[in-house]
């Protein structure tokens, strides 16, 4: 199709199909949910209509076949779904709105010039045609810069390590259904773009995987550990989010070291695509529930709330241990492939003879951060619903469930992505995925997850000071950069300016000086002229200007006063005798 | 030996005896006998000149037949011929012109007196252009200064005898200093006749016996006849001189005196020393320095001058300048330039003069700028003189003034060397100056009288606007001059092949 | 040029000669259009103004001289039209007689007539060195002619494109734009910054490939001096935009910076560059109108020249603002919207043409410059319809619909080009691919 | 007989100039009917000559053996004389409504007239004395119109012109007469030194171009010498207009054209290092004068000054030697004639109806005095060099000689001229800005004391503008007219 001046080209081949499924059943949910969570909102009818406006941007995103619409789709998402991330305009919301935007603009910008380069180089953009437009340039330095250009974009999206920190601030100011998909499918737009990246265009590139893998870890660790810490519902869930974002890398980062040859490297990033968005779709929707009745996230408001609330809790404990991976759940699957696919090509370079002790360190990473997941899970299901509030009357005025927290409708819809996990869990019900190197790896996870829940228990977690975003970015960006460049740009701006003032100056000085020179001659000497025709002026002597002169007024002196008259007699001898005198010296001299 | 090639002596001998027989003749009849004694003179110099023309060789011719040590000789080439036509043309012109001024001016009684001087200071002018003796030339040059200085003490106001006394002693120096190089002349050559003194003055050059004393010879001769002719710095007598006498007076004065001693001392260069000598003879150097310096001091002094006369006669300081400058280029261009100067100055001077007396006559007396507003208007003769006069000085071609420029800078361009720019510079400067000075008088006398006239020379006005007439004598001669001075510019052709073939027989 | 109607034959080298083709076509159409719903705009501003029926005589006249510079033909006469329409549209900047109007207007003035005095070096030399005088693509010079003395040639080629440069407000005599926008009244600076900078680029366009020839000076210290000319200018635009706060004056920075994207395009003389040029062009005649209308608006009705002064706006002008919000992401190059499409020809024309640094720092400092226009266009959309319960909200009201028509139009425009750009994308290939 | 015909040219106007203070008009339009009939009678006159008499010959008098008045009409002659024949009249016509406001009526247009048949007398002098005279004769007629007002100003004005003129001539004079002296032939028809120029006394000849070249350059305001224009601006405004903007200034110009054309020929100077010295000098004046001028705040001042850059635009021409740089010369020194003396007029219009004397304070004059400031624009678009106008065509022409000619003076020449070109577009048009454009503080009933000249003042004004647009387009018949110069002053080519 034609459209914005190139050809548009669409296809529903492979994981284009099944992410533009997940993204219609999501937006079925959310939608659902939101008619009850929005009833008492403002401006219902905006949000609707940049909820459905995003969907379709998503959805062109994932059936986009060539990067150039991929493109187009992905800043369209970005835009629609900023409205949605300030949509109740706190000031909270602002600020974060704010940040979102700057990140999406930058990855967007940054990304473009990705795809300059790669066009430039490849000369084609298909999806189809890319990894053997690129082979040829395997490794040269072009391909690698567009390729990060295009990581920095799909990044920032995805919420990957450095660029992550939009993540932890929009989702709890955003209206839960609303964050359950920016964290559900809008990630999964930056994943979708990664995989391009690394497994068409820089497939079996070591060096590519090892930088991701290294993104990966560090993301996995940093999400899970900051879920850990955050004090407010929707927070832990973002940051989970970007924990799990972390795993789903790792397992991209495998495949593409394994250039797509690792079967179950591939199988397993795809399923924990699919099981996250379906586990953080449940998992916002109770946080919406909770929110939509109490209109509070902080743990220690919130706490004790969902004790007597059975089906919620049940929804709740679902998504916790899908995420966590207990076996069993579906999450526990896709985990375990990925976790086998790490250690499959640990025992291969183990035959290749090469040191496999980054990747054992990322397997330990792996399973730390399988059981921080655990842990911040668990500590939130014993907050929400184990616990007790500390205050009596708002633990009483909980307990007593005069109304119904949430109504038929959204009670089933939650119940949906629910049931979708248990299915899958269900379908992948083999035997081999229970063997015990498997379970091994799930069980040490879960057995560290426990130990660090039974240490935390009860006590609630300071906030992590140190904000990556208020320390480094804002300062460098907005404090040293646009000072700086801002300067520069007056500087030359003032250039054109000063350039012409200065050289017309010169021009005008050079000209004052020359005409000075002559003028003062000239007005000296017509001025004492002058007074020759000026008949009435009582002294007429014209040499006016020469009389004010020391030498002419001695000169005047001599003639008048010494000598009486200059026509004296004794003048006349004077000059005659100089006269003489010459005339004899020079002549007898030669 | 035709009748003709004795005028020389005729026309010295006529004026001596018309001068003598003045003294007895009442006042009106003395007037006559000097005006057709010089113009006789004037007539028999014109047939002299003629005679040349037509082939005639120079000439000496011996007063009686006396040998040489005693005896004395004329002689006579064509440019004594033109020179002696010239003098007696303008002295005749500007009697006539001053004529108005000798009745105020000198007291009835003394007329004569001054008539006879005038005829003898001609004579002793004709005598110092065609004698071929330098004694005798001493003679005529005391003569000459005694007659000069007696036409200017005949106007008999306080101021005019300082001035004469002033000019009269300055006189005496320079013919002491002539005598004492005559003496030097005499006793080293031992002849007196200027042809004899040349055959032993290259003789002894040859040799290179006596270099000092002749040196210091032509030095005191150089300076005597500066002094004389006022080159400038020893010229310091000729302004008070020349502005107190009266109008033909100081007409003569500055038209004919100062150019005798001049044509004296080209003369007594190429005559007595020998053209050979001189042309490379540090004293051209000296005199065209002091030309040069003349030409500007003299401009720059009539600059300041406030007097219609004095400014006269500060500006012939600077034409004299001219001339000198012409003499000290050394080259025969140079000389020619020189005499055609003296030519063009002497009408165009004389011409001045005799106008500034009519500007006088017009505005009750003064000779103050501030007095002659306007002058020109009620005297036109005097006006159109001055106009004349003014593109002369400048050198508007059709004008003699021209000549001169033309004939000089052709002199000086020939001549390589700081001598050319210095002269090329002088020329520039004081034409300058001259225009400057000149068109002032101009619009002086031009200006329409009703610009606020100042209390003091208010009544003055109104007399003068009633009484002014005009004596014939006076316009004829004013018409003259202007005839003559345009002639010169009109015929130079003629005038500069008669002085340069001049210049050739004169050696 | 097909077929020449000469209006007036001086001597055998000067005449003053019309002729259509392609490029001078497109800009026609261009300015025709912007005209029209300008006029319409001005119609309604004109009860802001003094001396109107001064205003629409030099506006009309700034028009036929817009006309008359596209179908030129020669040197000669593309010089006459540019002195003559600076003359003509000067007295638009003064428009209002305050004493900065006046000031403003004289640096205007001077700054044309110093770059046009540049051109008319050019001229000289091409009437000297010149095979003819008629404008053909790939350049009129004369190669035996030209032979010994290319160096000179390329200077002079240098100066009198800079010289024009001075009317689209490039780098070195950029210094009048900022100032004569904000005194000038909005449908004059839509104008002066939507179409009169455009002339300066059809005057570049002229000079560079139809009378130096493309293939004269590709690869050239010219080439590059100008291209890092235009891409400091681009940086330096929108730098100034970014910290500026008078409204209008933040526009005509971004003008400056925007004039400098099509020049960029212009001075890498490759065919894509220049399509992405030509289609910059449109758009930005387009969005800039918009974006000037837009700035009238809000000064005609509730008379707030500062951005600051805007918060909350958007509710209160929801049209005005609308419209000011498709532009600012057409700017930024939002990619449904008009400015992605000429943005991405540009970076592939820069990036194929293959100059060693340049081609890819050209497309970096683009889109560094599209991010800083982010940064000065969309807080003013944002605060205006979303200011945040605690800031205090400007009140005032929407503006008549005589403005708003144009500003709808130009909306439409940019979102209808943005979409459906395909065909004016062929339109302008082909012409590009003629000016080589 | 056409030779007697020059006489007569030349002395009608000299003697007609003569009688009007002798006759002493005392009613204006008397006077005026008389002098407007003598000049135009003269104009008509001599334009019937140049149309006819080209070529024809008459030696006034044998001054000396070698030198004699000749008058001539040649092609470079009748140029001059063609600009000065067609402005003169427009100019007396301006004058007597000018003057009606000044005292000495007579005299002035004595004068007036008298400097009409000099200026004939420059251009068709056959030989460089003759032309001296008639420049000599130039200044001197020239110094009463200046010093005309007696005001303190306008004498040292006076005496100021007088210095520098006199200068200028005598210097003039040496060079002419060192050529002469050397060999060298003074006479119009015979082009260059031929054999004269032999290689020692080469260094004279170079001596004495100088001399010429600053002797005339007095007059055509070269840079150290141009001190008197702007002063001579106090004169009334015909005397500025018509003298300091056409015939005075042109008739350096004129001469410095005679000297390196007609006594020096093409193949002595081209290349030699007097060219350098003369090009160095005048493309310093072109941008030295229009600094002055923007610099300047006195209105006739300013144009005085652009009068001292224009003219080096035509000097500059001039000593390019080729023969485009011989017609652009002239082409430009035509057109200038024309520009400027709009300039002036309307500058002597201001003066006359309101007093203001400075630039500054002309605002709202555009619609107090529509006529005359509608002209000025033009002039000044023309000045600039717009392209349909006349001034254009000469600057391009002096433009492409100078890149056909090609030595880096040349080249800098150019850079000159456009330099100027900004200048004068920054002192012309903020005159136009300001009196069309006032600012918004500006009250109208302020100027309603001034009203538009009479038809007098403006007939000129319009018809001049008219001339300037007419010529900037369709100048063929000019440059045709003009073109016939090349063959008389190269014939070689």
């Amino acid at each position: 199709m034609n459209l914005c001046g190139f050809t548009m080209s669409f296809t529903t081949a492979g994981i284009h199909g099944l992410y533009a499924v997940m993204a219609c059943f999501m937006w079925f949910v959310s939608l659902a949910f939101s008619l009850e969570y929005m009833h008492h909102y403002k401006h219902k009818s905006m949000y609707y209509v940049f909820l459905l406006a995003t969907f379709g941007a998503t959805a062109g995103v994932f059936l986009s076949a060539d990067l150039l619409t991929t493109f187009v789709f992905f800043e369209v998402m970005s835009f629609t779904s900023y409205v949605l991330v300030i949509h109740d305009e706190s000031k909270g919301a602002m600020r974060a709105g704010e940040t979102y935007l700057a990140v999406a603009v930058i990855g967007g910008m940054v990304m473009l010039m990705g795809l300059f380069l790669l066009y430039d180089l490849t000369g084609t953009l298909k999806i189809a045609e890319l990894p053997d437009a690129c082979a040829p340039y395997a490794g040269s330095g072009r391909l690698y810069a567009a390729a990060i250009c295009m990581l920095v974009g799909f990044g920032a999206k995805a919420g990957l390590f450095p660029l992550h920190i939009w993540l932890p601030k929009a989702h709890p100011v955003a209206p839960a259904p609303a964050s359950a998909l920016l964290s559900g499918i809008l990630t999964k737009a930056g994943i979708y773009g990664m995989l391009i990246i690394c497994c068409s265009m820089l497939a079996g590139d070591e060096h590519w995987a090892a930088a991701i893998l290294a993104l990966g870890a560090v993301t996995m660790f940093l999400g899970a550990f900051l879920a850990l810490l955050s004090g407010n519902l929707k927070k832990t869930l973002a940051c989970s989010s970007v924990s799990q974002i972390g795993f789903i890398t790792t397992g991209i980062g495998i495949a593409c070291l394994t250039n797509n040859l690792s079967e179950m490297a591939s199988k397993g990033t795809v399923l924990h695509m699919v099981n996250h968005s379906l586990i953080k779709l449940l998992l916002f929707s109770c946080a919406g529930v909770v929110y939509m009745n109490l209109h509070k996230l902080a743990l220690s408001d919130v706490r004790g709330w969902g004790r007597n609330k059975p089906l919620l809790g049940l929804y709740f404990a679902i998504g916790a241990l899908t995420i966590s991976g207990v076996p069993g759940t579906s999450g526990y699957i896709s985990k375990t492939l990925l976790h086998e696919s790490i250690v499959e090509v640990i025992e291969e370079l183990e035959h290749a003879g090469e040191s496999i002790f980054l990747l054992k360190g990322l397997e330990w990473v792996f399973l730390i951060s399988g059981g921080l997941t655990f842990a911040y899970m668990s500590r939130l299901f014993f907050c929400l619903f184990i616990r007790k509030n500390r205050a009596e009357e708002v633990q009483k005025r909980y307990n007593n469930k005069m109304h119904p927290y949430m109504n038929v409708l959204s009670a089933c819809v939650i119940a949906l992505p629910a049931i979708a996990m248990l299915c899958i869990g269900a379908v992948y019900w083999q035997h081999h995925y229970y063997t015990w190197t498997n379970l091994k790896g799930s069980l040490t996870s879960l057995a560290i997850g426990g130990l660090l829940c039974l240490l935390l228990k009860g006590r609630d977690l300071k906030e992590l000071k140190f904000d990556l975003e208020d320390r480094v970015y804002r300062p460098l960006l907005l404090g040293v950069c646009v000072p700086l460049l801002g300067g520069v740009a007056k500087m030359l701006s003032a250039a054109g300016d000063v350039a012409a003032g200065l050289c017309v100056a010169l021009m005008r000085t050079i000209a004052q000086a020359l005409a000075g020179v002559i003028e003062g001659i000239m007005i000296r000497l017509n001025k004492g002229l002058l007074r020759q025709i000026q008949p009435h002026e009582e002294r007429f002597s014209p040499m006016d200007w020469l009389r004010g002169h020391p030498i002419a007024q001695r000169w005047q002196e001599i003639r008048m006063d010494v000598l009486d008259s200059a026509n004296s007699l004794s003048f006349g001898l004077l000059m005659a005798i100089l006269g003489l005198c010459v005339f004899l010296i020079y002549l007898v001299r030669n | 030996m035709s009748l003709v090639q004795n005028v020389p002596a005729f026309s010295i001998l006529l004026l001596m005896l018309c001068g003598i027989v003045c003294l007895v003749l009442p006042r009106r009849a003395a007037r006559h006998l000097a005006d057709c004694a010089i113009a006789l003179v004037a007539a028999a110099s014109v047939a002299l000149l003629v005679y040349f023309l037509q082939g005639g060789a120079a000439y000496t011719y011996s007063m009686g037949e006396i040998g040489a040590p005693f005896g004395n000789e004329l002689r006579a080439g064509m440019l004594e011929a033109a020179v002696a036509t010239l003098f007696s043309i303008v002295t005749l012109l500007s009697l006539m012109g001053g004529r108005a001024h000798l009745r105020s001016d000198i007291g009835r009684l003394k007329v004569n007196l001054y008539y006879i001087s005038t005829l003898f200071l001609l004579c002793s002018m004709l005598a110092l252009v065609y004698t071929n003796d330098i004694f005798t030339a001493y003679v005529f040059v005391e003569i000459n200064t005694i007659t000069a200085c007696g036409i200017v003490m005949s106007k008999e106001d306080g101021y005019t005898l300082a001035a004469s006394m002033r000019y009269f002693i300055m006189s005496l120096i320079g013919s002491g200093l002539f005598l004492i190089s005559i003496c030097i002349l005499y006793a080293v050559t031992g002849h007196l006749l200027m042809s004899n003194i040349q055959e032993a003055v290259a003789q002894l050059y040859a040799q290179g016996e006596y270099r000092a004393p002749l040196q210091v010879a032509i030095a005191l001769m150089g300076v005597g006849l500066s002094l004389k002719s006022a080159l400038w710095p020893f010229s310091s007598w000729l302004p008070d001189a020349h502005s107190s006498a009266s109008a033909s007076s100081s007409a003569m004065l500055s038209g004919l005196v100062l150019k005798s001693f001049i044509f004296l001392m080209i003369k007594i260069f190429y005559r007595v020393i020998g053209a050979g000598i001189v042309r490379t003879h540090a004293v051209l150097d000296l005199l065209l320095v002091f030309g040069i310096l003349g030409m500007v001091m003299g401009s720059v002094n009539a600059l300041f001058e406030r007097d219609i006369k004095r400014l006269l006669a500060y500006s012939s300081v600077g034409q004299i300048g001219y001339i000198f400058c012409g003499v000290g280029l050394g080259t025969p261009a140079g000389v020619a330039a020189a005499m055609v100067q003296v030519a063009v100055h002497a009408t165009t001077k004389a011409m001045l003069f005799c106008a500034a007396g009519g500007l006088m006559d017009a505005s009750g007396g003064s000779k103050k700028f501030r007095d002659i507003e306007g002058a020109g208007r009620r005297d036109p003769y005097a006006g159109v003189a001055f106009i004349v006069g003014t593109l002369s000085m400048i050198g508007i071609p059709f004008f003699g003034g021209f000549i001169t420029k033309l004939s000089l800078v052709q002199a000086a361009v020939t001549v390589g060397g700081w001598r050319n720019l210095l002269s090329i510079l002088a020329i520039i400067v004081s034409t300058i100056l001259t225009a400057i000075y000149y068109i002032n008088v101009l619009a002086i006398i031009f200006r329409a009288p009703e610009t606020a006239p100042t209390k003091a020379s208010e009544k003055l006005k109104e007399e003068w606007k009633k009484q002014v007439r005009l004596d014939t004598e006076y316009e004829v001669a004013i018409v003259l001059f202007i005839l003559l001075n345009l002639a010169i510019g009109l015929r130079s052709d003629q005038l500069m092949q008669i002085i340069t073939t001049g210049l050739s027989m004169f050696g | 040029m097909t077929q020449l109607f000469t209006l007036l034959k001086i001597s055998d080298g000067l005449a003053i000669q019309f002729g259509a083709d392609g490029l001078g076509r497109m800009f026609l159409c261009l300015d025709t259009v912007m005209w029209i719903l300008v006029g319409i705009y001005a119609f309604k501003y004109k009860e802001h103004m003094k001396h109107t029926k001064r205003f629409f005589a030099f506006y009309l006249l700034t028009y036929l001289m817009l006309a008359a510079l596209s179908m030129a033909a020669n040197y000669l006469t593309m010089y006459l039209c540019f002195e003559f329409m600076t003359l003509l549209s000067m007295p638009m900047v003064l428009q209002d007689g305050t004493p900065e109007s006046i000031a403003a207007a004289r640096k205007y003035l001077m700054y044309s007539i110093f770059g046009a005095t540049l051109g008319l070096l050019g001229f000289f030399f091409s009437a000297h060195y010149g095979a003819g005088t008629v404008f053909t693509p790939g350049g009129l010079l004369d190669p035996a002619k030209v032979a010994g003395n290319e160096s000179k040639l390329l200077v002079v080629a240098f100066l009198s494109i800079a010289g024009f440069s001075a009317k689209a407000g490039m780098f070195p005599l950029h210094a009048w734009l900022p100032t004569a926008h904000p005194v000038a009244p909005a449908p004059a600076s839509a104008v002066l910054s939507g179409v009169i900078t455009k002339a300066g680029v059809l005057c570049i366009l002229r000079v560079m490939y139809q009378v130096y020839g493309a293939s004269f000076l590709a690869g050239t210290w010219v080439q590059k001096a100008l291209i890092v000319l235009s891409l400091i200018t681009v940086f330096m635009g929108s730098m100034m935009a970014y910290g500026e706060d008078l409204l209008k004056r933040r526009l005509a920075y971004s003008t400056v910076s925007q004039v400098s994207y099509v020049l960029f395009g212009v001075f890498t003389l490759h065919p894509v560059a220049l399509l992405g040029a030509l289609l910059h062009v449109i758009y930005h005649s387009i969005i800039k109108d918009g974006l000037f209308l837009g700035a009238g608006a809000v000064i005609f009705t509730n008379h707030k020249e500062y951005v600051s002064q805007l918060h909350g706006m958007g509710k209160r002008m929801p049209v005005t603002f609308g419209c000011f919000t498709v532009c600012s992401l057409g700017l930024i190059g939002i990619p449904p919207f008009a400015g992605f499409l000429s943005k991405w020809y540009l970076a592939a024309g820069s990036l194929s043409e293959g100059l060693p640094v340049l081609s890819w720092l050209g497309p970096a400092v683009l889109l560094l410059s599209a991010l800083l226009t982010a940064g000065y266009l969309l807080p003013i959309s944002i605060h205006g319809f979303f200011p945040g319960e605690g800031e205090k909200e400007a009140e005032g009201k929407e503006a008549p619909f005589q403005m708003l028509f144009p500003m709808l139009v130009l909306a439409l425009g940019v979102v209808v080009f943005g979409v459906f750009a395909q065909p004016l994308a062929d339109a302008l290939l082909r012409i590009a691919e003629a000016m080589f | 007989m056409t030779g007697f015909g020059i006489l007569i040219a030349i002395l009608v106007p000299i003697l007609g100039g003569a009688l009007v203070p002798l006759l002493d008009f005392d009613a204006r339009r008397a006077r005026e009917y008389y002098v407007f009939a003598i000049v135009l009678a003269t104009s008509v006159y001599t334009l019937s000559l140049l149309s006819s008499g080209q070529g024809s010959e008459l030696v006034l008098y044998h001054l000396t053996s070698t030198i004699d008045i000749t008058l001539r009409i040649d092609r470079y002659g009748s140029i001059f004389a063609l600009l000065v024949s067609v402005l003169w009249p427009l100019a007396t016509l301006y004058a007597f409504e000018y003057m009606s406001h000044l005292h000495k009526k007579n005299r002035f247009f004595g004068f007036f007239t008298i400097c009409y048949g000099i200026t004939l007398g420059v251009a068709f002098a056959g030989n460089f004395i003759t032309m001296y005279l008639f420049y000599e004769l130039l200044t001197l007629a020239t110094v009463p119109l200046i010093t005309h007002e007696g005001t303190r100003e306008a004498k040292v004005a006076g005496v100021k012109y007088l210095v520098y003129s006199i200068a200028g001539a005598t210097a003039a004079f040496i060079g002419m007469i060192a050529i002469l002296t050397h060999g060298g032939s003074l006479e119009f028809a015979v082009i260059g030194l031929g054999d004269a120029a032999t290689p020692e006394n080469r260094r004279l000849f170079d001596l004495a171009f100088l001399f010429m070249f600053f002797g005339f350059g007095v007059k055509s305001a070269i840079w150290p010498l141009h001190g008197w224009l702007p002063t001579a601006g106090v004169a009334p405004t015909p005397v500025t207009a018509l003298l300091h903007a056409v015939a005075v200034v042109k008739s350096g110009v004129f001469a410095i054209g005679r000297v390196v054309y007609f006594t020096y020929d093409a193949g002595y100077l081209a290349g030699s290092m007097v060219q350098k010295i003369g090009l160095a000098f005048s493309a310093f004046t072109i941008v030295y004068g229009t600094v002055m001028a923007w610099k300047e705040i006195h209105f006739k001042k300013r144009l005085a000054y652009s009068t001292v850059s224009n003219l080096s635009y035509i000097v500059f021409a001039f000593l390019l030697v080729t023969p485009s740089g011989l017609t652009a010369g002239l082409l430009h020194m035509m057109f200038h004639g024309l520009m400027k003396i709009v300039l002036f007029f309307v500058a002597g219009t201001v003066m006359h109806q309101s007093g203001r004397i400075y630039v500054t304070d002309l605002r709202g004059f555009g619609r107090a005095m529509p006529v005359s400031f509608a002209t000025f624009t033009i002039a000044s678009l023309a000045l600039t060099g717009i392209p349909p106008l006349c001034g254009f065509l000469s600057k391009y022409a002096i433009a492409e000689a100078a890149l056909a000619q090609g030595s880096p003076l040349a080249y800098a020449g150019v850079a000159a001229l456009l330099v100027s070109a900004v200048f004068t577009a920054a002192y012309l048009l903020t005159i136009c800005v300001r009196a069309y454009f006032p600012p918004a503080d500006f009250e109208p009933w302020s100027l309603k004391s001034v009203k538009e000249a009479n038809l007098y003042m403006t007939l000129p004004l319009v018809l001049l503008t008219a001339a300037i647009v007419l010529l900037g387009c369709f100048p063929g018949a000019l440059q045709a007219f003009i073109g016939g110069v090349v063959p008389a002053a190269f014939p070689g080519l």
